[in-house]
């Protein structure tokens, strides 16, 4: 139903407005004026206000949380977003990346349409010409490359990725013989999905993301982890972290961060503890041997600890990491002593050669404490079972192992691929430089993307067909990690596309018509068939109603499925088996004397609190919003601590050069009070080479910096150990910082306000 | 008139010719050097002072005609910046948060105290009858038309919707729109319109029987139809001039606490905020000497080149100059006494944000600006006034003035510009560095006050010839004992 | 107009719930059309946030802390910024204790950001720049402030209108969270409560009865703001 | 009896007061007689009266008139616009105290001025009885004395030491310069017309300027404006789904006699702009729109099942906007029983 072709222009309607304004006006309580004069009265024009808003539910995608969102329509267009204040993930709230939502939808750069990107002499693509071209076209050459390809292709999927598109691309690749999708993307790489689900997996037999109850915590240790900022559920930890500041009879938790650079969970933290990079785990580790070793708190917190720990050397531990061991035998006795303790393995630990132990190590904490299975625990994702969520038909986002795909960049090199489908992910600007994406790409024949505008990987298709924005297509998401309660999350178009854009589920089922074994996999007419097919197998949720298309429509009305409160099962169950032999972890390696000469430093990365891994950066929203810690907005910087640039001759604004093993990055300096001097952090998310007006050629991209090594379970790549040096380029540049230097950390900061 | 007729020296009447001749020879030498130094005992027949002051209001040299150009050029030059501001926003300055206001107002605040010296000098001298003013009198109140006028420009200039200027303004309308008298800003707007008008009115009262006089000398051509009418007719019958005298009497005596009072507030534009270094009881009397100052300062340029160029040396000699010396000294160590109390107060109560500005001027980014200022303001004019051979050597007060001139447009800087850098929160702490646009209209200002002069001279005897005149006829040398002394007669 | 029923809307900022995690800033955008400002321009000091997150350091490292504080117009009771404006383009509502900014009366003489303690009056230095179609997204209910304007946050009056039509409507009074200005709706820790100080039993007076940790930003100055802040407190746990 | 002018220079004073001194003891009145110098001498020095003060007295009226101006400035708009800022009384009492100053000053200033132009009878163009020596220093005694007086008048000059000892005979009269006072004339009216010509450019927007930043012409896009974009295709709102295949959400009002008369009247606050009072698609705003609102009342539109017209009023169609905005759905209800009717009448009438 369109806009359908109409003769009437912007400047007719607004004639028509006023007519009616003046009508309002002559009519109304003021004295008559000789002309109808939008001119100021004493009277702000908030006054006066027209129309009702409609409102939809759907469900966030800029990260792979799945938030709940109602969308606030006028005119059919979509004006703000707010959390969905029945679902039970984010009750209402909604984060920094979630109310930018609207420009990824209206955002200027948006392909209208399908185009083909025209190939240029020798250099193959990559020329950025790109040709429109009809949708029956687009398809008919998507159809007619992978009839030819057979079962070799491969489809590269985003891991916040709509369950529907997830199923249909598993049935695809199955159906048509071809290996397993793969479903990888920074953002879940560098908050450590795998490691979580693999620790889950060893420390008690299922495979799950943890999600912790902090809002009824007392002690919370987090290693290495922006759980507020960037975590596996920003918005939700952030209502947990409301309810741990404000608890019953004034009781205020007990936060310590433990990480080498301060992030706003950091900030938070009642205490900021900068271990050297790679020794969280061994803290950990140290931590459980200290309550075995000096049986603190009740016994059978002792008991699990030495069942679950190996001997370590708490003062050599306390050299590794650079705390004191007093420092860790108090945070020992405050964890063992506290009646609810968490510890919250983060990214960061899980990035490190041994990320899959150390998160394992972390986890085992709350084994000891005696936390995991409990409501009020850890609560180990109820989502497994089947009784939980009594239907089969859904499908839980996946992340595949780092080891995925290296196999498939591989088989890209090798040429074993004829045609790869990329949708959600961006592989070319958030892999490392180092995994030779870019390279093996030239020998795959046929690349298409969905992506719905240019970005680093699309520039390398032969073929873009732009997807539908998720504000304008139809889906699901299976929460996870979910905190107690099973929950779907509903997905379905707030306004009408704005561009000639195609959802992907569909164009994929036209396709699959021709293709004959696929074909009778993928019986649907269209993707809303799919789903209504889906969702029917929930019995009724929170909403009640029967028959298909009530359920159907509550599903859409409410945002979602979700069982009656009284319907969500007990959480509490028997205390896990724990594993036979105690988990040992090898002291942290120091860097060779050469290694430590050449590269001083320890590199960390951080995804941005406003760009994510990068998704934000074609948002203006996102880049204009100065970031919390810095208050720098729309560039790169290199976080150094004060002493540290001193001794370089740093100045802040200096742009300096940083040198890995593996390839060097430019960005102005930026001094950071609340760094490890050992160590230089770098925000991911700018150094777009396309992806809009807004994305392209601003800042730098660290990934540059990495290099491509799997940790040892293959789970996660290993992007938490890197060196650099620090060299000034002697260029300066200006930081747009909204905040003072000078002012800020000298002078009146408890008169401005005592807090 | 006895005095007068004492010993028949100098007789008010100018047809006397040299009263000398008729003077005992022994008298002539004191005489002489006496009417050397002062103008009012060195009469000249009214034809020759009128001479002296046509001559070069007729005659223009190519270096005229060049500066006219050079200076309109400029004018139009700020102009046309001003147009651009207005198209594309204030952002072309280099204004930002914190600091909303620099440069433009710092101009106004500058330019208004220029404006007040004319008062000051003619008002404020005439009441006083100090006789010595009289030929200087006209520059000043020209030049205080002319700066009131070019500062009047810049809060429109400054305005992020100039256009919309006249909701300022008191007037019915369709909007119902009405100015807000709780702002300092109208206080402004009113102030300085009653100075501006009443300036203008008064500057053309006591001009009128010396357009008389240029209206005779000048037969026909299209400076006598304009002096024709401007000169309203006047004849100089006794009804006219009581009337001038007592018009006069009430201009100097009303117009002189309105000088006073708009320049106060001035002050209170900043004082009447709650930004620390601006909120400061102090700033009334303040803002006024400091104006004084500069006023008084840029009277005696004005007056050095104008001797200069139009060859004044006639009228305008050491004695005048003397006389401002005086003043710029009284007016230098004022404005020190109330900057002390400024400063005095805020670094004794030590409170965080006055610490800040204090030490950001006197040690911080502002330092050298500020060093600057207290020299050109206090030290330099303090040391070297005292001297009668500094004071009645015309290039050493040109450069005295010049710099007292600096000193007070940077502390106009210091306090609009710099001041606002500083706040209570420090993350909301800025600074501000002037942009070519706002340069090109300081510049044009300057231009435009120049141009305006350069017209000015061209058309109206820049020396007030009845009052020399008078002060001639009411001086006269006497003879006490071996000694002849200037004395003077007043009627009332 | 119609005619309203005394309020003194007043806002809660819990320091110690605060994350800076930056989602108010963003839904101001939002709801407000606050414009983004170009990386030059945030070089030359232009940046617009109707409400933005102050960071202060304390200490040194490795005992360094750095504190936020959520910074928006702070409704003052007795506004510096108010009685300076020659053109009466900001004013005081009476009735419901609200500073109302008028935009398009606005002569832009930025008096009233120098009078201004909190520094939270934005200035438009050039014409707000949204590339189609991003203007699409435009909240009507908000004037685009253009050049030469100051604007600053309203406590987004225009969900204070909109709430009390609907309650008018409906022939009922306001409900004590029924109105909830943007960045308090998205706030997930709930750091920021909203409401009416005058109904006792509302969310902000209930949690500002005799509460040891309430404040309000630079008291000293005598501006009375509605806003109320809450010190952050600090746990003692363990030896 | 015939009066005539008599003009003579003196070069010092001594000798003008004696002339005048002589006039008057010939019996001229000294009202009679004008004395023209270059300097302001003081009366005593010629032995004349002062002239009396009345310019002090019209200056203080005209003082006494700022100040109420000044007062209705202040008090007089308080009163008239009750806007209230920053906690401040209504009326700022020390603010009023610097208008109601300046004004009054400026009415004293503007006054004596005026005054002055006034009892001078200033401007005088045309000749008056004048001596271009006059302000060459020379001191000139006019002296209007009647016919029979002249012989001895001029007598009673000359031996007071007139220049060249030369008495003039003026004409009294007093033809105006026809130039001067166009040139004056002129030079107040231009100001007056810049004055108008400014007020009505800025001050009633008589002519507007297209000054880029007028905030009436807004980026937004309002309520009633368009282009306006469908409501997405099966998407279920918050307030519910619009319409359940098979089942409505809300049941349909019957069409009750007080349903149709609410349905008459919406239907002309929300359709008939378009569709036309009776439907038939010829409303005001009809011309406008390509292709024109469809005639209600036609077959293909009455036949439609009521659900669809339902989805359409809450969906909007084409360009029709959705009403889901302006009608509830028993509004809804109500506007569709009204279009039903409306072919009723059609037909029926």
């Amino acid at each position: 139903m369109g806009i359908g072709p109409m003769r009437i222009g912007r400047r007719t309607f607004l004639q028509i407005g006023a007519a009616s304004i003046a009508g309002a006006v002559l009519a109304g309580c003021e004295h008559p004026r000789r002309w109808v004069h939008l001119e100021p009265y004493v009277r702000p024009p908030e006054e006066q206000l027209a129309g009702v808003a409609t409102w939809y539910a759907s469900t966030c995608r800029q990260c792979p949380a799945g938030c709940g969102i109602v969308v606030r329509i006028m005119n059919g267009r979509a004006l703000k977003i707010e959390g969905n204040p029945e679902h039970p993930l984010n009750r209402g709230k909604l984060c920094a990346r979630g109310q930018a939502g609207l420009q990824l939808l209206y955002n200027p750069d948006r392909l209208s349409g399908p185009v083909q990107q025209e190939q240029v002499g020798g250099q193959g693509r990559g020329s950025r010409r790109f040709s429109p071209l009809s949708w029956d076209a687009a398809l008919n050459a998507l159809y007619s490359k992978l009839q030819a390809a057979g079962s070799r292709f491969a489809i590269w999927a985003g891991s916040n990725t709509s369950g529907h598109l997830v199923d249909l691309f598993q049935r695809f690749a199955q159906a048509a013989g071809a290996p397993a999708p793969l479903f990888y993307d920074l953002y879940s790489a560098l908050s450590g999905r795998r490691a979580l689900r693999e620790a889950d997996r060893t420390l008690l037999g299922d495979e799950q993301l943890p999600a912790y109850d902090v809002g009824h915590a007392d002690v919370v240790l987090s290693f290495g982890g922006n759980v507020l900022g960037t975590g596996l559920s920003t918005v939700r930890y952030g209502v947990e972290y409301g309810a741990f500041r404000g608890q019953p009879l004034g009781k205020r938790g007990y936060l310590v961060q433990i990480e080498p650079r301060m992030s706003i969970t950091g900030a938070v933290a009642d205490r900021w503890l900068p271990a050297r990079p790679g020794s969280e785990a061994r803290v950990a580790q140290a931590l459980a041997w200290i309550i075995a070793d000096q049986s603190l708190g009740s016994p059978d917190r002792a008991a699990r600890a030495r069942a679950l720990v190996g001997e370590t050397d708490v003062g050599q531990v306390a050299a590794e990491s650079g705390l004191s061991v007093e420092d860790l035998e108090r945070l020992a006795r405050t964890f063992a002593a506290a009646e609810r303790p968490l510890a919250l393995p983060g990214g960061w630990v899980a990035g490190q050669p041994n990320g899959g132990e150390a998160t394992t190590v972390i986890q085992a904490l709350n084994l000891i404490a005696g936390m995991a299975g409990q409501p009020d625990g850890a609560d180990w994702n109820p989502m497994t079972t089947s009784q939980d969520l009594p239907s089969s038909e859904l499908v839980r986002p996946l992340t595949s192992s780092f080891s995925e795909v290296q196999d498939l960049v591989e088989r890209m090199r090798a040429g074993e691929v004829q045609v790869l489908l990329v949708h959600g992910a961006n592989p070319a600007f958030s892999l490392p430089d180092a995994l030779g994406f870019a390279d093996a790409v030239q020998h795959v024949p046929f690349v298409v993307s969905f992506s719905p505008l240019v970005d680093e990987t699309a520039l390398h298709a032969d073929l873009i067909l732009p997807d539908r924005t998720y504000l304008e297509s139809w889906g699901y998401d299976v929460v996870s990690p979910n905190f107690g309660v099973p929950v779907v999350s509903s997905q379905q178009p707030v306004v009408t596309p704005v561009f000639d854009a195609r959802s992907t589920a569909d164009v994929l089922l036209t396709v699959a018509r021709g293709i004959e074994p696929v074909s009778v996999a993928l019986p649907w007419s269209d993707e809303v068939a799919l789903l209504q097919d889906v969702i029917a197998s929930l019995p009724a949720g929170a909403f009640g109603g029967s028959g298909r298309d009530v359920l159907w429509a509550r599903f859409l009305q409410h945002g979602g499925w979700w069982p009656a409160l009284s319907g969500i099962p007990s959480l509490a169950t028997a205390p896990p088996a724990l594993p036979g032999a105690p988990i040992q972890l090898a002291p942290t390696a120091a860097p060779s004397a050469q290694l430590a000469q050449e590269y001083p430093y320890h590199l960390y990365l951080y995804l941005s609190d406003l760009l994510s891994d990068g998704r934000g950066a074609n948002q203006p929203w996102l880049q204009g919003t100065p970031d919390p810690m810095t208050t720098v907005s729309w560039q790169t910087w290199v976080e150094l601590h004060p002493d540290t640039a001193r001794e370089l001759g740093v100045q802040e604004g200096d742009i300096v050069r940083l040198t890995s093993a593996h390839g060097e990055l430019e960005a102005p300096a930026y001094l950071y009070p609340a760094i490890r001097p050992d160590t230089v952090a770098v925000p991911i998310g700018q150094g777009h080479t396309d992806g809009g007006r807004y994305a392209r050629d601003r800042g730098a991209n660290p990934m540059a910096l990495l290099g491509a090594e799997a940790d040892g379970s293959g789970d996660n790549l290993v992007w938490a150990s890197g060196r650099v040096s620090v060299t000034r380029t002697g260029q300066r540049t200006a930081l747009a910082r909204f905040g003072n230097r000078v002012g800020v950390t000298e002078g009146f900061v408890n008169e401005a306000f005592p807090g | 008139m006895s005095v007068h007729r004492g010993d028949g020296l100098a007789d008010g009447n100018p047809a006397d010719g040299n009263p000398a001749d008729q003077a005992p020879s022994e008298v002539t030498d004191q005489a002489r050097q006496a009417r050397a130094r002062y103008l009012l005992l060195d009469e000249r027949p009214m034809p020759d002072l009128v001479a002296q002051l046509l001559g070069p209001m007729q005659r223009a040299g190519p270096l005229y005609w060049l500066l006219f150009a050079v200076l309109g050029c400029m004018v139009l030059v700020a102009g046309g910046v001003w147009i651009y501001q207005m198209w594309w926003g204030i952002g072309i300055t280099g204004l930002n948060r914190p600091v909303m206001w620099a440069v433009y107002i710092a101009n106004f605040v500058y330019f208004i105290g220029i404006g007040v010296a004319g008062t000051f000098i003619s008002a404020v001298l005439r009441v006083l009858r100090f006789q010595w003013r009289a030929p200087i009198t006209r520059a000043a109140e020209t030049l205080t038309v002319f700066a009131l006028a070019t500062s009047g420009l810049f809060p429109l200039i400054h305005l992020g919707r100039t256009w919309k200027f006249y909701w300022m303004l008191p007037y019915p309308n369709q909007r119902r729109l009405w100015p807000s008298y709780h702002s300092a800003l109208l206080w402004d707007l009113t102030a300085i319109l009653t100075y501006l008008t009443s300036s203008v009115l008064f500057a053309w009262l006591v001009m009128i029987p010396d357009l008389a006089t240029v209206r005779d000398r000048i037969a026909r051509g299209w400076r006598h139809r304009l002096m024709n009418v401007l000169a309203l007719g006047w004849r100089g019958t006794e009804g006219e001039w009581s009337h001038l005298k007592t018009a006069t009497t009430i201009f100097s005596l009303a117009i002189i606490p309105v000088m006073i009072l708009m320049h106060s507030i001035v002050g209170w534009d900043f004082a009447m905020t709650i930004q620390a270094g601006w909120q400061s009881t102090v700033f009334g009397p303040y803002f006024v000497s400091g104006a004084l100052l500069s006023g008084a300062a840029a009277v005696i340029i004005v007056l050095a080149v104008a001797r200069k160029t139009l060859h004044l040396e006639y009228f305008l000699r050491a004695e005048h100059f003397d006389g401002m010396g005086r003043f710029l000294l009284v007016l230098s160590l004022a404005w020190a006494y109330f900057y002390f109390n400024d400063v005095l107060v805020p670094w004794y109560g030590q409170l965080p944000v006055d610490k800040t500005i204090l030490q950001l001027f006197t040690s911080g980014r502002a330092a050298p600006l500020w060093s600057l200022m207290v020299f050109s303001n206090l030290v330099l004019p303090a040391a070297t006034l005292w001297s009668r051979r500094v004071r009645t050597s015309i290039p050493a007060m040109v450069v005295i003035s010049i710099f007292v001139n600096i000193g007070m447009y940077l502390e106009r800087y210091l306090i609009v510009a710099v001041t606002l850098g500083r706040n209570e929160l420090p993350f909301d702490w800025g600074a501000y560095v002037p942009h070519l646009p706002e340069i090109l209209i300081t510049v044009g200002a300057f231009s435009l006050i120049g141009f305006l002069f350069l017209v000015f001279v061209k058309l109206f005897p820049i020396i007030p010839i009845w009052e020399v005149r008078e002060g001639q006829m009411k001086q006269g040398l006497r003879r006490i004992g071996r000694d002849l002394v200037p004395t003077r007669v007043d009627p009332d | 107009m119609i005619a309203r029923t005394e309020r003194k809307w007043t806002m809660v900022v819990d320091l110690d719930k605060c994350t800076g995690c930056e989602a108010c800033v963003v839904a101001c955008h939002a709801e407000n059309n606050v414009p983004i400002v170009s990386q030059e321009q945030v070089v030359r000091g232009r940046a617009m946030h109707w409400i933005h997150i102050e960071r202060y350091w304390e200490g040194e490292y490795p005992n360094v802390r750095a504190r936020f504080i959520p910074l928006l117009c702070q409704q003052c009771q007795r506004a510096p910024c108010e009685p300076v404006c020659p053109v009466y383009a900001t004013l005081h509502s009476e009735q419901e204790n609200l500073n109302l900014q008028i935009y398009n009366r606005c002569v832009g003489t930025r008096y009233c950001q120098n009078n201004d303690p909190y520094k939270v009056r934005f200035f438009n230095f050039f014409d707000p720049v949204f590339d189609e179609p991003l203007n699409e997204q435009l909240n009507p209910d908000v004037t685009v402030r253009s050049a030469g304007v100051m604007e600053k946050c309203t406590f987004c009056v225009q969900r204070i209108r909109r709430a009390e039509e609907r309650a008018l409507v409906e022939g009922r009074a306001l409900q004590d969270g029924e109105v909830v200005p943007a960045c308090v709706e998205t706030c997930p820790p709930s750091a920021l409560v909203f409401g009416d100080l005058l109904d006792a039993s509302s969310a902000v007076a209930q949690l500002l009865q005799n509460n040891q940790r309430a404040f309000r930003l630079l008291g000293h100055l005598g501006t009375e703001p509605s806003i109320y802040y809450l010190k952050g407190g600090t746990s003692r746990v363990g030896a | 009896m015939s009066q005539s002018l008599l003009l003579a220079l003196y070069d010092k004073t001594d000798q003008a007061a004696q002339a005048i001194a002589g006039l008057s003891d010939i019996g001229v009145r000294d009202a009679d007689v004008t004395v023209m110098s270059s300097v302001p001498y003081e009366p005593q020095m010629l032995g004349r009266r002062a002239v009396d003060g009345r310019l002090t007295a019209i200056t203080l009226l005209g003082a006494v008139a700022g100040l109420f101006l000044g007062l209705f400035l202040t008090v007089g708009i308080y009163e008239l616009y009750p806007l209230m800022q920053g906690g401040q009384p209504l009326i700022p009492v020390a603010p009023s105290l610097i208008i109601l100053f300046e004004v009054t000053m400026l009415g004293t200033m503007g006054s004596a001025f005026l005054a002055f132009l006034v009892l001078n009878r200033f401007p005088i163009f045309g000749r008056p009885a004048y001596d271009l020596r006059i302000t060459e220093g020379k001191i000139g005694v006019l002296a209007d004395v009647e016919s029979g007086q002249v012989f001895q008048a001029e007598e009673v000059l000359r031996q007071a030491g007139a220049v060249d000892d030369d008495v003039q005979t003026l004409e009294s009269d007093r033809r105006p310069d026809r130039v001067s006072w166009l040139y004056f004339a002129g030079a107040v009216a231009s100001v007056v017309v810049v004055v108008a010509v400014i007020s009505l450019l800025f001050f009633y927007d008589v002519i507007r300027i297209p000054f880029p930043t007028q905030m009436a012409a807004q980026n937004s896009t309002a309520y009633v404006q368009g282009p306006r974009r469908a409501a997405p295709e099966a998407a279920v709102p918050v307030q519910g789904p619009a319409l359940i295949a098979g089942q409505p959400a809300s049941e349909p009002v019957p069409a009750s006699e007080s349903s149709l008369q609410r349905g008459r009247i919406l239907f002309g606050i929300d359709c008939a702009l378009c569709h036309g009072q009776e439907g038939s698609g010829d409303g005001p705003l009809a011309k406008y729109f390509e292709p024109h609102p469809p005639d209600l009342t036609a077959e293909d539109v009455q036949e439609l099942p009521d659900d669809v017209l339902f989805l359409v009023l809450t969906q909007g169609r084409g360009i029709m906007p959705s009403l889901a905005e302006n009608l509830s759905p028993v509004e809804r209800w109500d506007v569709i029983n009204h279009v039903h009717s409306l072919a009723r009448n059609g037909s029926g009438g």
